[in-house]
């Protein structure tokens, strides 16, 4: 990890409602880790790569970020790459299914992944409709499953629930469960209090896991970003961890409950 | 060379008056990638409490302008497994490492003490108060730990109560005083799901924007009080450092604001290590009397 | 609707809990073209003292972040003449008038107070003190306001003097409270010709970073305090206002944050008027016990 | 006076170290007059006019600034005009004879009435010739008289002393009489602690001088504007009065030592 200058190259808004930054980093922080940018507030911010190039890494961040107040040009001081992303390939052989599952959202953080092996099936749950991307915006080789919580395009979420459905409509939780029996590796980016249902989920389906085969990334506010503040702190089933160094990417299965 | 325990046995000596503030730097090698600890005088432990402390719930964190409230419940594995973990990291710290202590009832704290007295390379302790302890519990604290350990005793004391606590701990065991914890308060939340302000946080406040109650509290009481004073509270620059020294603190602690700019302590620490030149910054008013432009 | 004086003979009622606070927005027609007063329940006037005062020497304002500190003095024309410059503004003006006095000895005190029973347009009188006021003081100057004039009386605690100050003012005639006056601040002062700190100015301390601080002291003295609060000190927006009501404050008062927005005033003042919905802005905490994240 | 948004429409530093700033006002402040400006600190700032024209107005503002945060194309938002400016013809008639009197960082305050008489007199007040303008700055039509506090250009200064001088030097006092002596109206640009013995020079050539004969820009903070704050309280013969209304400009003779 290191402290350094480093300058906005482009600000653009190929995919509304986020809006993308692309910094100029030598070493950029692999997908699911992230640097602290001072951006002028009173606490360095997070910002995660939804893509990463030669040049540095793009961080796709909503209306209303405080990076969006500095333009193209501004120098801006980052501390980084901080913390432990998506883990793919532990064995050392490269992935053949990866199943990423999101709410609309936190779509960025899963965006560096959305080629990052020959199949690809992503989910993302929306409120509604509206909110969804629209499907021409992903590579054609994604497999794609759009939830809606109020049944207003693809299936019905929320991904964990169960029980009877309106005529019409389709529970999001089979096919979920279908596509984690399927895929080698699943990563997720949801609110932290969506996980224990997620990996119970996950653990109906898989009977004997194997360590990260479902893996979590969790967005909770890091201040310091290298494991002195305990701001960050979340329960796992092995006791509390630091999200800012531990994480943010943590292995599902610790958030089950008892 | 800057004595903080002047009446201690042992004494508690820094090279240099700058050390971090606790909660804020972790248990002393959390920062070593941006951090040169070697130029600093001391290390203060985050919080350590005799048993295990889980993490509080709801929000942490509330920002608010240029300041910002924590809420950590300060979690931490109790005092074994702390001393367990970072021994080792103390010991290698070339600067003494001063733990803090979450005061809670004298006789755990007289145990605390005890079992830090023999840990290799810790030098000294911090106590912590709850923000509203009475005047009595305070003082059985400290000198539950005065008496029990014989490192050192910091007392920390707590925003709004120097007054009342300040003058009766520095009678009755603390080697030094921490001028003061972050106070506390409280900040509507945002339910961003909800999209209304719903609830409240209660938490710490940090901010540069608290410095100049910080110099207020020193300008009157650093020089009254018959032991070293530890500046603490939005110290933000090496200019404030030697504010504080002027108006009469010994040291400086650098509070949650090194998160933004952890680079704060070390170029503190190189301000204050160079001798002062008589007609280097504040020299014209570090006399006994700092020049304050109206008594009023 | 709100009754600032229940227990008074002829009360003090705002139709709106909105007014400005002492020192920040003249006598009543310095903000005229800029801020509509007949939108606001009440206006506070500058410090008044029953002889004259000038302004004080040295620096005046010091930045500091996003906070800054204030140094006047007070300065003012003393009693009589502020009465025969602003009293027809005040008889003019279509809400109340709350003169604030500086509280000096108690004898001068009843004075003032009998002497401003009879203008016409003032409506109450807000009392603030010295710092470090001792309690007896402050109550005699209470009781002194209370007792010699006829109108309803507002004391202006201190910052950090709450705990031993408010109780007793409240139960020694104040009608209601203000929590609470700016915190004095001392802040290192940049002589700009000789390029160094050289001084330290003191004065009182504004900003919204003070806000987080207001909120802690309301939660926990709003409701204890047996009569109305008016809470000051840091109020940055209609959300600060409707937080402030949530922990029990009777009305709020903008202070020296109007300077950079004039029509915070009217905003927070029409925010108010309106009758709340049940699912508005913090409805779901405004029941006796608001929704605090965690107890600790 | 009022408060409204406008724009910074061009930024510039064609006179170092000042940069000036272009702002689009209908109604723009007079010379010696101000607007504060919402600068993104916690009080608003005076902005001077150094130019006026059809769009609005010029405030030179030195490096630093937190004017200078701002790009061309920033919206602001300005209460004003507010205070009282110089007045230069009283009794309607206009002036024949002018002369300005400034410490070189305060040169931009007089900068607008350059060229308000057919005749304008320009003494300049520097610590050293490095800080003098360059005289090819100057509109050709006004007449300049340079100091500096070291003797190293023009008269020797301050403006205000007597006595000896080190052979070679002139002292700047005899010339600013002659030219008090001479002109119908005057207008200094000084720190606040210069104008009692600036005062006095003047009283001492002008025996029954007018109200506003010379005049002073007083350069105090202003934290309102308004006359509601007290903060920018100066003493005056007269008792006190506020720079923000009273003001900015007195009469000079006010600051009279008595
Ligand atoms: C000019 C001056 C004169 C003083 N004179 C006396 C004195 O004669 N006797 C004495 O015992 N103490 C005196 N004090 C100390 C003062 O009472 C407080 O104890 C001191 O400011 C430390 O505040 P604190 O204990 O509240 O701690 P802090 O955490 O510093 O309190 C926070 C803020 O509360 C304010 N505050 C809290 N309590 C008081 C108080 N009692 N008076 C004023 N401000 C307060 C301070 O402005 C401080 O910035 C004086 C302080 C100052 C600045
Ligand atoms: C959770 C909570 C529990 C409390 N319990 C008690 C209690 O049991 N008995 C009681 O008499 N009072 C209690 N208080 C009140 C407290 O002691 C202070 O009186 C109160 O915060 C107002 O502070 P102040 O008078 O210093 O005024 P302020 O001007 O508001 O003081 C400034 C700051 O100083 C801090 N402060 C000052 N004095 C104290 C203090 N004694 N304790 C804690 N913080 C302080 C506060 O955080 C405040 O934000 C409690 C307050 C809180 C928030
Ligand atoms: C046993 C105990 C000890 C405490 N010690 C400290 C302390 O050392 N320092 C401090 O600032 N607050 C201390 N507090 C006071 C606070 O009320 C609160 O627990 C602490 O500030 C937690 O901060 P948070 O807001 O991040 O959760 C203590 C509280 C308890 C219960
Ligand atoms: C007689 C007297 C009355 C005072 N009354 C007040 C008051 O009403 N409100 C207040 O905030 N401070 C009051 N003070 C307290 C302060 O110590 C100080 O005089 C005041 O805050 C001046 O602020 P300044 O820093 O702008 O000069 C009073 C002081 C004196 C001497
Ligand atoms: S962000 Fe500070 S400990 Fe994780
Ligand atoms: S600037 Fe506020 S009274 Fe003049």
């Amino acid at each position: 990890m290191v402290k350094r200058q480093t300058a906005i190259l482009r600000r653009a808004r190929p995919a509304p409602p986020f809006w993308e930054i692309h910094l100029a980093l030598e070493q950029p922080p692999e997908p699911g880790a992230y640097v602290l940018a001072d951006l002028g507030g009173p606490l360095r911010e997070p910002l995660f790569p939804s893509e990463i190039d030669s040049a540095g890494f793009v961080a796709a961040v909503p209306p209303g970020h405080p990076a969006l107040r500095l333009l193209p040009g501004a120098e801006i001081d980052v501390i980084g790459p901080l913390g432990r992303g998506f883990r793919l390939n532990p064995d050392g052989h490269p992935l053949a299914r990866l199943l990423l599952v999101a709410q609309v959202g936190f779509l960025p953080f899963l965006q560096p992944l959305f080629q990052a092996a020959p199949a690809v099936a992503l989910v993302v749950e929306a409120t509604t409709r509206a909110q969804l991307p629209a499907p021409t915006r992903f590579p054609p080789t994604l497999e794609l499953t759009l939830v809606t919580l109020d049944g207003s395009a693809g299936y019905l979420g929320p991904l964990e629930a169960e029980g009877a459905v309106p005529s019409g409509l389709e529970r999001a939780g089979p096919r979920l469960r279908e596509l984690i029996a399927w895929t080698e590796r699943a990563c997720f980016a949801f609110e932290l209090d969506r996980y224990p249902a997620l990996a119970q989920c996950v653990s109906e389906v898989r009977i004997q896991p194997q360590a990260d085969l479902a893996q979590a990334l969790v967005r909770v506010p890091m201040p310091c970003g290298v494991g002195a503040c305990d701001a960050c702190r979340v329960a796992t089933q092995r006791g509390e961890r630091q999200a800012c160094v531990d994480g943010p990417v943590f292995d599902l299965l610790a958030f089950r409950r008892e | 060379m800057v004595e903080l325990a002047p009446r201690h046995k042992y004494g508690l000596t820094l090279t240099v008056p700058v050390m971090p503030a606790s909660g804020t730097f972790g248990y002393g090698d959390a920062y070593q990638d941006l951090v040169d600890v070697a130029l600093l005088g001391a290390v203060v432990t985050n919080p350590v409490s005799l048993r295990s402390r889980r993490t509080a719930q709801g929000r942490r964190i509330g920002v608010r302008g240029d300041a910002f409230v924590v809420h950590t419940g300060w979690p931490n594995p109790g005092l074994n497994r702390v001393i367990r973990t970072y021994s080792e990291t103390w010991e290698r710290l070339p600067i003494p490492v001063i733990v803090h202590l979450l005061a809670s009832r004298p006789e755990e704290v007289a145990q605390t003490a005890a079992r830090l007295s023999g840990v290799a390379g810790v030098a000294g302790i911090e106590l912590g108060f709850p923000a509203t302890i009475s005047v009595r519990d305070a003082r059985a604290t400290v000198e539950a730990a005065a008496n029990e350990g014989d490192l050192p005793v910091i007392a920390k004391i707590p925003f709004g109560r120097v007054e009342r606590l300040a003058p009766i701990l520095a009678a009755h065991g603390a080697d030094a005083l921490t001028l003061t914890a972050p106070p506390r308060a409280v900040l509507p939340v945002r339910d961003e799901r909800a999209g209304a302000v719903a609830r409240f946080m209660r938490g710490r406040l940090y901010g540069a924007a608290l410095f100049p109650l910080l110099l207020d509290t020193l300008s009157y009481w650093a020089r009254r009080l018959p032991v070293p004073v530890i500046a603490c509270g939005g110290i933000a620059s090496p200019e404030d450092a030697l504010a504080c020294l002027t108006l009469g603190a010994a040291a400086v602690q650098i509070d949650a604001l090194l998160w933004r700019e952890p680079a704060l302590l070390d170029t503190v620490a190189r301000a204050l290590v160079q001798p002062q030149k008589p007609d280097s910054v504040l020299a014209e008013s570090s006399t006994e009397q700092p020049g304050m432009e109206d008594e009023e």
